[in-house]
């Protein structure tokens, strides 16, 4: 192939393309190798993690709805510690770069998950899941409230120079105001969207499909909310955005470079297609060749759009 | 549970598919190195649509291998089994495998006792096969609904059950394998079973009566089937560890090891 | 089949059933009579009047998104005056009820509108569409403004003495709080949900699929969304509420009942399958009758769920 | 614009289904009732699965007509009509018509010119039979990217234009019969068309020129296509009523009355 320029910079860290997978759908980067060349992507999403390792919910955690999942895992994950102690080490080792994505019910425990990954090797960012309940305001959840949004944004930006990247929730009236209040906290980066709260019931037992009643929404069902959300954001904010949310191959992945996303992270259809992310690494190089570009930024943001914002919500 | 074999993702060619009893289809295709390696008890995951729709890959059990012929049994139940039967030979098929920890074959019994409600009985066929290779003595408890759901080849010495009495054992099967095991008793056992959660907690609760080991091969809810999502979980009875994961961990699990619950 | 009860009453209204069709999904309820047997439904919502005839977006108006669709028609109708000349007289003659879908750019507008059908016979009630711009406030979606809501519901509410239904928008932070506000305003059930926003992109093009960029998301890609947001709502607030979201089979609508829905509409499935309600009409009767039921009521908030609803945003 | 015929939803028997040109098939199925009522110019909405990706109905003209059978032309373009070029001879299809406003052919001309981009021809075999009937004379300008595509079965006095010069006449099917009205002149003509936006746009001019009246159809997204949605759109010139929609005041309509844009 021609020379494209793939790769970007957040923050001074280089990433060789545009590709990431998303947290929670690739494990802690290690267990796909079979399946998938990790070396070819963007980067890696790891699960969440928190402090201490978490069980998560009981079952059933999963349910399949149309052209989507609901999941309520309960951010299951083997907590910090074993990631650093069993996860990292190998993961060093390979060329793709590695974002830590961390979960958390307090500030101060976001604090701390960060400040040991700090001290470790091989972490090349944070992405900050604030979909998270924080116990001390009776489980309400963080990601809904601008000022805890913020809070944490500039907690964590004083503990680390690395890209601080927040992952918003799609479950908010405006999320752009959410993307104005970290990027002020000097965030790098806002990851948009993570999953919108949804339901399924079994009309046979009259239960929730899910222990939990609701869960989260991912999918190609969920694609066309979150374009709108990134080019919400985009049009609100200076930093990178990750556009996320249901993105099944490369025209679904240009469809948010479009609209303004930066770099794009491939969650759900890692289950069904384990390399789709790959293949939309291949076609996202070929799609910048055959439209003659030297960078594939010139893609970013380039939505060809004749009328103003602000009819946006309005006469549905 | 060590698994050698990584799993590979395939297009592979459909040899045919053909319908053996009531909704109930054999579908076979071509994947070599999987026919190679599979072992009794794993599965593969299958997309069954290359539309959006539905959208999850389908876990079903390798039924039986024949030279680079992988088999599979399915039942229609709802619309990606419906489009699975409805392959046809030289069509083209996204297969993932081999998924899953085999069933425990080296354990210490000289008679297995294997246990099928319904569609359970796909993974028995291999099963059966590899048993018999070793020498063991192989008895098949197999339940269905009714005579119309019957699908019961390459299987030995069948004890057949039907709900409705339509054919063989009126009643349940694990009432047919307790009747069985009130006769004879010099045998050394091992249960392997797999079907509707509630058969397996019956046969849980039999097993510990009779001080019988069982292997219980489950079903339930998966998305990536390969360990990544945490979607697939089975409380375990260990203290230390609160979940095993069916895709990786199962789907064959001591009935000793695991806490069976009906959202499974 | 055996008799089972299917009618229900709001504010003394009864409706011979509890499947409705989606306002705007059905024309003026004159369009369809060779397609559907309208005398078979519950109730039928009008495409959303305006005091003066609107002509509606620019093409293109719709687009196809997985499992779901796009539309920005701008609430291109004929105008209440139209309705009330040209359609209403048909309509007094099927024994279906009407409901008028009402929408406006000011308070002064909805009431205006809604007067003016006061005085009409053949109109059972009223639902009204609250995702529209308030043009005194620059454009603002009333639906995302719990004063502005509440405002609408009582204003509207001193003028009838029908059923008032107020429809609300999913694209909010808490639906509860919108339904909860309408409730004490004295409106009598709601209507949960409108469209979702949405977007997509033709990567050929670089341009929008919609002339209006954004555009609402409908179909059965957002039943699960919608069944939360009803769930939501059933929890906060006493008066009935119409379960609106993707609904395509009688299991989709029974989902809605059970979640706490007192009756449903269905929508984009109109289009799809022209027969789609009445099939869900004869469907929800043999459901009850199977279920040896007497009413079907019997399985309006009938979830079997033992889990608290403060879980319920946590730990996605 | 008035169409007597109520539109009718019917599960159909298809007949055949057969690759013509390069993914371009011929369709049939059995609809009688339509078979009787269809006009030239009226299309079917087609659901083409019956899983809810892709969820909205296919439109397409109706081509032919045989006895009871409906034959329409369809070209792969995206998932849909893929998954309609694979339909097999007895599957059932779910059809809805006849929809739209038929072709005018009672207007005062001697000789038809009927102009087709690409599968824009598909209309037009049944438009032919319909102006042989009363005794017009037919005149037909069919452009196709290259010859692969070629499909001009069941129409009359073909000039052909390809794209690339693989066939017939090397440029746009619109030079092509600019170049024909440049020749003769004596003939009272009017123009019959289908096929992209711009090809429209382009006849639009000519008619305008040449003072031929060009009755247009047009295609562009639709939802319901039976007139309840609102979603298909064209501008018209006339000051009073700002849009037409395409499904139920068209798909046909004169290129006097219309504002074509791209977006349509
Ligand atoms: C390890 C394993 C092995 C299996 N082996 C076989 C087999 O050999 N033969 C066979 O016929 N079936 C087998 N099943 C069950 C089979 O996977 C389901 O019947 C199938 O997924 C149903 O899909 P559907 O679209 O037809 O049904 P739907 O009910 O429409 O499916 C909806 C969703 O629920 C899931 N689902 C529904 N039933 C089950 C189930 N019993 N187990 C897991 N997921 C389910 C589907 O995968 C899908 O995501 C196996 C399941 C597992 C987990
Ligand atoms: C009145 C009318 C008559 C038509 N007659 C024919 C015909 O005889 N033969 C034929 O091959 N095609 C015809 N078309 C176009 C045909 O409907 C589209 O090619 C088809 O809908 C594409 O579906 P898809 O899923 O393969 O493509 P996709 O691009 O995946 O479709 C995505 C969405 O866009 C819509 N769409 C895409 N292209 C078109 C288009 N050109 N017109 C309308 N909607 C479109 C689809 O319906 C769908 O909703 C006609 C269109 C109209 C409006
Ligand atoms: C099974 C599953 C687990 C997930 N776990 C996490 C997680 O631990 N942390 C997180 O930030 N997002 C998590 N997500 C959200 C995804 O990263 C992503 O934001 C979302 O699924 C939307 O993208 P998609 O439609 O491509 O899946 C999870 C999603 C799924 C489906
Ligand atoms: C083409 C279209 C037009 C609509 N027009 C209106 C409208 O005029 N007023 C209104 O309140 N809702 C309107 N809606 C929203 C629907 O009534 C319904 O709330 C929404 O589509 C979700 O239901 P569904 O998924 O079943 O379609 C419209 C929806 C569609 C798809
Ligand atoms: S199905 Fe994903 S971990 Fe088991
Ligand atoms: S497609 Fe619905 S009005 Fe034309």
């Amino acid at each position: 192939m021609a020379a494209v320029k793939t790769s970007f910079k957040i923050r001074g860290v280089e990433f060789a393309n545009r590709v990431f997978v998303a947290s929670g759908t690739f494990g802690y980067g290690d267990e796909m190798p079979s399946l998938v060349d990790v070396n070819r992507l963007g980067g890696i999403m790891t699960k969440s993690l928190s402090w201490k390792p978490r069980d998560g919910n009981p079952p059933r955690r999963i349910a399949e709805t149309t052209s989507g999942m609901l999941n309520s895992i309960g951010l299951a994950n083997i907590g910090v510690h074993a990631f650093i102690a069993n996860k990292l080490p190998a993961l060093r080792r390979t060329s793709t770069k590695i974002i830590a994505n961390i979960a958390a019910s307090s500030i101060q425990e976001y604090c701390d998950v960060l400040s040991l990954l700090e001290q470790q090797e091989g972490i090349a960012g944070y992405e900050i899941n604030i979909s998270c309940p924080n116990v001390k305001e009776g489980g309400l959840n963080f990601g809904t409230d601008p000022k805890m949004t913020a809070a944490i944004a500039s907690s964590l930006r004083k503990l680390t120079d690395r890209p601080l990247i927040i992952k918003l929730t799609p479950n908010v009236t405006h999320i752009s105001e959410f993307a104005r209040a970290v990027e002020s906290e000097g965030a790098d980066a806002v990851s948009v969207i993570n999953t919108l709260i949804g339901m399924a019931i079994d009309v046979k037992t009259r239960k929730p499909k899910l222990s939990t009643v609701t869960g989260g929404l991912s999918g190609p069902a969920i694609k066309p909310i979150a374009l709108a959300k990134v080019y919400e954001v985009a049009k609100a904010v200076k930093i990178p955005i990750f556009g996320i949310g249901g993105i099944a191959d490369v025209e679904d992945a240009i469809e948010f470079l479009l609209a303004g996303a930066t770099a794009v992270q491939v969650g759900t259809m890692n289950f069904v297609d384990p390399a789709a992310s790959t293949k939309i690494v291949n076609g996202m190089e070929r799609y910048a060749i055959d439209q003659h570009m030297i960078d594939v930024q010139q893609l970013v943001g380039a939505l060809e759009a004749d009328i103003k914002f602000s009819v946006l919500q309005s006469w549905l | 549970m060590s698994n050698e074999t990584k799993p590979q993702q395939q297009w592979c060619v459909v040899e045919n598919c053909t319908e053996i009893a009531e909704k109930i289809f054999r579908l076979s295709f071509k994947f070599p190195q999987l026919a190679a390696a599979v072992q009794p008890g794993q599965f593969v995951n299958i997309r069954v649509s290359e539309t959006e729709e539905p959208l999850l890959r389908r876990p079903f059990s390798v039924s039986r291998v024949e030279g680079d012929l992988i088999e599979i049994m399915l039942q229609i139940v709802g619309s990606g089994t419906r489009i699975l039967s409805e392959k046809k030979s030289g069509e083209l098929l996204d297969v993932l495998g081999p998924l899953g920890q085999p069933f425990h074959l080296q354990a210490e019994f000289d008679t297995a006792l294997i246990v099928a409600g319904g569609l359970g009985v796909a993974p028995f066929p291999l099963l059966t096969a590899a048993l018999m290779k070793i020498g063991k003595h192989v008895e098949t408890f197999a339940g269905f609904r009714s005579a119309q759901q019957e699908c019961t080849e390459h299987l030995e010495n069948i004890h057949l059950a039907t709900d409705d009495g339509s054919r063989g054992f009126h009643g349940t099967v694990v009432k047919l394998i307790e009747d069985y095991l009130e006769k004879k008793s010099t045998a050394k056992y091992k249960v392997f079973a797999c079907g509707p959660t509630k058969m397996l907690m019956a046969l849980t609760e039999l097993g510990k009566r009779k001080s019988i080991c069982c292997e219980l091969s489950l079903e339930g809810q998966m998305a990536c089937g390969v360990g990544i999502c945490q979607g697939c979980p089975v409380e375990l009875i260990d203290e230390e560890k609160k979940y095993a994961l069916v895709c990786k961990d199962g789907p064959t699990f001591l009935s000793t090891e695991i806490n069976l619950r009906e959202a499974n």
